[in-house]
């Protein structure tokens, strides 16, 4: 009982902590400090010759992020294939 | 040459990439050539990380920016647009250290899994690991930090779950479970960076913090160190990175030690080079806590302990304690770092690479010991020097080494913490060193049960020459850094901790 | 009791009907990558609800005509593909966008604004995509295979 | 203020870490793993709402003003990076049903 009670107003604390920043942020709507993103809207579609500057941004100016990002699928895959191995039909 | 010195920090990540894909069909064709493939790659790399380093210490700080026309170009329009790689000496040392660790491992590996299925994707993970390793340390942006964090705990959790026992997918699935919550934790951190600056880059985050420090990033700055105490096994949730190291394959537990320390780069990266200038000492005397209470419970649970691997592992969250430990004392002099508070600092970062190496010999020699009589228990061993003189040996050098005696390694570097500790605080160099005393005491029965004694009577097979092989080049550097610590200190080790407490340098080199 | 799995005669229809829409659109989502939302991951994605429609409908048989490793070489080869092209912009740095703007394959300039989108456009991009495309199809099947041909032969036991 | 997509995200995020906490079945604590990804998800695409604006496409767009495109990028490779993990996860426990029959972390029982 006395863990679960340490646990519960651990995550009660979390939860007003969190809330409290909720209420330090601005809000939804109305970004500050946009002068990358501005940047990417300005140039992207010249320097990446892409219409999507979504893809721009995740193929060319973020490209190592993507690799990581399917490095993390084939691990995944890679992992799903280790625990299944030798269960498969014969 | 120069081509390559220029372009190392890309390549570093990219070539154990490329050669991870390719491992799984190249293990279709031939064993022997993945093999060869495998350990080419990772002593290619490692020479690109060597020139690198060489180049650092040299010229100072070189960034890389991926995609830009020239790598130097970081900022084309006052501000960098895509992702910097950047080294300094820390990170070189630290990609150095990680890159031999894994290049032993997979030399170990090669005897040690040998009659197992599925071996290419085995090696296919392996560098996956170390590449997603290599990613989090050169790494100068918080989202990439992110990605391969995620491809690290991805990828060692496969791997803890190698041996297909009901336990080791247990231990997998806490592994998995609690580093993927505590990166999303850091995600949300790094979110809330985002929208307060509108950057991604660690330096150039680091310099707008100075000008509009705020509660946000008191809560990012949380987020992410919680994050990050969580990865690395720190005391109140620890028993996730115990039961993965006990349950993974020997080599794994290896890499799953420099996962963590790589975990404690990047929490000295945030703490001193993007939060340095703000702080004040109350995150150094948080990080001095958890050391002490990670010393504390890791030697007490594993004076308990009967299984080896889970008490190498208890020991390993031990040693975490002693880095965080002079860590915490030189962050709490940030941004003033000098006299007691410098020397702390060098000697966690001396203690990272002397716990790297001691653990792994000592993780390494379990392996041996599971190979050669296939128990796990230390009860049930016994009078094994009889028939393997050489294995306790290294056992005695390691066990020397973790518990911080002269002339080994670990003594050098944990006197380094007791000097400095000591004019911080003497109480805490009392406790540091009844925690090494009481390792020593862990240790020392560990030794009488598994090797001396009557002969061991079951069966037993040799232990293969590969495997020797490692275990003597790590003792062979165990007793290098300890009979010659200075050599050490003088050539990386101060640099390294010079890059740390110098914020303002780590931020010039982007702008 | 039929020990063999297989779904009624009206799933197996539609997966039927189903197959050459999705493929189509799945591709047409990677090669639109760079005009279009999508891109390599959502339309790799798409295409591997086919094979795991493909799975549903025919049960193990279905499951045993699938090789996994074709879909393991396939995911490598996709990645390498990926990497490589990361490597040919190295006269410049790493993942430099070589293609772009050259008026050769994929290099027709743009200027600034809206247009209608051109697909000769985005250098490496589209090639990106749809190396990234084959890769998350691929890796997608793999898993989804995977995890079906084991809860299969659990039933079985 | 608060705005409601934080204040949701801040929900869910706080749902799924008790959840992870205090249910003892693992397909719950799986999810619940994935109801946190969410919730960051939502957090980090509505940091990049900008009122007004359109998806930073310029395929026969509409008008020029248009929402941030790094967090979108960012969402992109944290989505898949969710998907990943939860395959991995579930792929574990099947694994663990099939040694164990239940998936109840308490009554954990090898099976002979």
């Amino acid at each position: 009982m006395k863990e679960k009670n340490i646990k519960g107003v651990t995550l009660c604390v979390l939860f007003v902590f969190l809330l409290v920043m909720g209420f330090c942020l601005r809000p939804a709507g109305e970004p500050v400090n946009t002068e990358m993103d501005d940047y990417f809207i300005t140039y992207g579609q010249v320097q990446t010759g892409s219409n999507n500057i979504v893809t721009s941004v995740v193929f060319d100016y973020r490209g190592m992020d993507t690799l990581g990002e399917a490095s993390v699928l084939f691990a995944a895959a890679s992992g799903v294939f280790l625990v299944f191995r030798g269960e498969r039909n014969e | 040459m120069i081509f390559l010195a220029e372009h190392a920090p890309a390549f570093a990540i990219a070539v154990p990439l490329l050669a991870a894909f390719v491992t799984p069909v190249l293990g279709r064709i031939s064993e022997k050539i993945r093999n060869i493939w495998v350990i080419f790659s990772l002593l290619f790399t490692e020479f690109l990380v060597f020139i690198l380093g060489c180049k650092v210490l040299d010229e100072g700080v070189y960034t890389y920016a991926l995609g830009a026309v020239t790598p130097s170009l970081t900022s084309p329009v006052g501000f960098p647009v895509r992702i910097i790689l950047e080294t300094d000496a820390m990170n070189a040392l630290i990609s150095f250290m990680v890159l031999s660790i894994a290049i032993i491992t997979v030399v170990y590996s090669w005897k040690f899994i040998e009659k197992y299925e599925a071996q290419d994707r085995f090696y296919s993970l392996l560098l996956l690991l170390t590449a997603g390793m290599m990613g989090m340390s050169f790494t100068g942006d918080f989202f990439t930090m992110f990605v391969f964090l995620e491809v690290v705990s991805v990828s060692s959790a496969a791997l803890v779950a190698f041996f297909k026992k009901a336990e080791s997918f247990e231990a997998a699935f806490k592994y998995l479970a609690i580093s993927s919550i505590g990166s999303f934790f850091m995600l949300f951190g790094i979110g809330l960076l985002y929208g307060h600056y509108g950057l991604l880059n660690m330096a150039v985050i680091a310099k707008e913090i100075i000008l509009h420090y705020s509660f946000l990033d008191v809560v990012a700055l949380s987020l992410l160190g919680t994050a990050l105490l969580l990865k690395l096994g720190s005391v109140p949730i620890h028993m996730w990175k115990v039961d993965s190291l006990q349950e993974a394959p020997a080599p794994v537990s290896v890499v799953c030690i420099a996962t963590s320390l790589v975990g404690l780069y990047l929490l000295f990266r945030i703490g001193f080079s993007v939060f340095g200038l703000v702080i004040n000492s109350i995150l150094g005397w948080i990080l001095v806590f958890f050391g002490i209470l990670s010393i504390f419970i890791g030697v007490a649970m594993a004076l308990l302990q009967n299984n080896l691997k889970r008490l190498l592992g208890y020991s390993a969250v031990a040693e975490v304690g002693y880095i965080l430990l002079g860590a915490g004392v030189g962050l709490s002099a940030m941004p003033e770092v000098n006299g007691f508070a410098f020397e702390a600092l060098s000697g966690g970062i001396f203690h990272i690479v002397n716990d790297v190496l001691d653990i792994s010999l000592l993780f390494l020699i379990a392996g041996s010991i599971y190979y050669i009589t296939k128990k796990r228990n230390i009860d049930e061993l016994g009078g094994l020097a009889h028939d393997f003189p050489s294995l306790s040996v290294l056992f005695i050098i390691g066990m020397l080494a973790i518990s911080g005696i002269p002339p080994f390694n670990g003594f050098a570097s944990k006197l380094m913490i007791y000097e400095s500790v000591f004019y911080f605080n003497p109480l805490l160099v009392i406790l540091g060193v009844l925690g090494s005393i009481l390792m020593l005491a862990v240790f020392v029965k560990v030794f009488a049960c598994i090797f001396l004694g009557a002969p061991y009577e079951g069966e037993v097979e040799e232990v293969p020459g590969s495997m020797m092989f490692t275990m003597w080049v790590l003792a062979f550097f165990i007793l290098f850094l300890g009979l010659f610590p200075q050599v050490a200190i003088d050539i990386f080790i101060a640099p390294a901790a010079e890059a740390l407490v110098h914020p303002e340098v780590y931020i010039g080199g982007v702008l | 009791m039929n020990n063999e799995y297989r779904a009624s005669v009206v799933v197996r229809t539609v997966a039927y009907i189903l197959a050459a829409p999705l493929i189509v659109f799945g591709l047409y989502v990677i090669l639109h990558g760079h005009l279009t939302p999508g891109g390599g991951f959502a339309g790799g994605a798409i295409m591997a609800t086919f094979i795991a429609l493909f799975l549903v409908s025919f049960g193990r048989k279905g499951a045993g005509s699938l090789h996994r490793n074709l879909f393991s070489v396939l995911e490598s080869l996709g990645l390498t593909v990926f990497v490589v092209l990361a490597f040919l912009g190295i006269s410049n740095t790493f993942f430099y966008n070589f293609m772009v703007n050259s008026g050769h394959l994929f290099g027709r300039v743009i200027s600034f604004g809206v247009n209608p989108g051109y697909l000769d456009t985005g250098g490496v991009i589209p090639l990106m995509n749809i190396a990234v495309g084959l890769e998350v199809f691929s890796a997608i099947s793999l898993i989804v295979l995977e995890m079906f041909t084991y809860s299969r032969e659990d039933k079985n036991d | 203020m608060i705005s409601i997509q934080f204040l949701a995200a801040i929900i869910l995020i706080s749902l799924g870490l008790s959840v992870a906490v205090f249910k003892k079945n693992l397909i719950k604590i799986v999810m619940a793993v994935h109801v946190i990804g969410s919730g960051v998800n939502l957090f980090l695409v509505s940091l990049g709402y900008r009122a007004g604006g359109i998806a930073p496409i310029f395929t026969d767009a509409s008008k020029l003003q248009m929402v941030l495109p790094t967090t979108q990028a960012l969402t992109l490779t944290s989505i898949v990076i969710d998907f990943a993990v939860v395959a991995l996860m579930l792929s574990f426990v099947i694994s663990i049903y099939g040694h164990y029959g239940t998936l109840d972390t308490q009554k954990r029982r090898l099976k002979e």
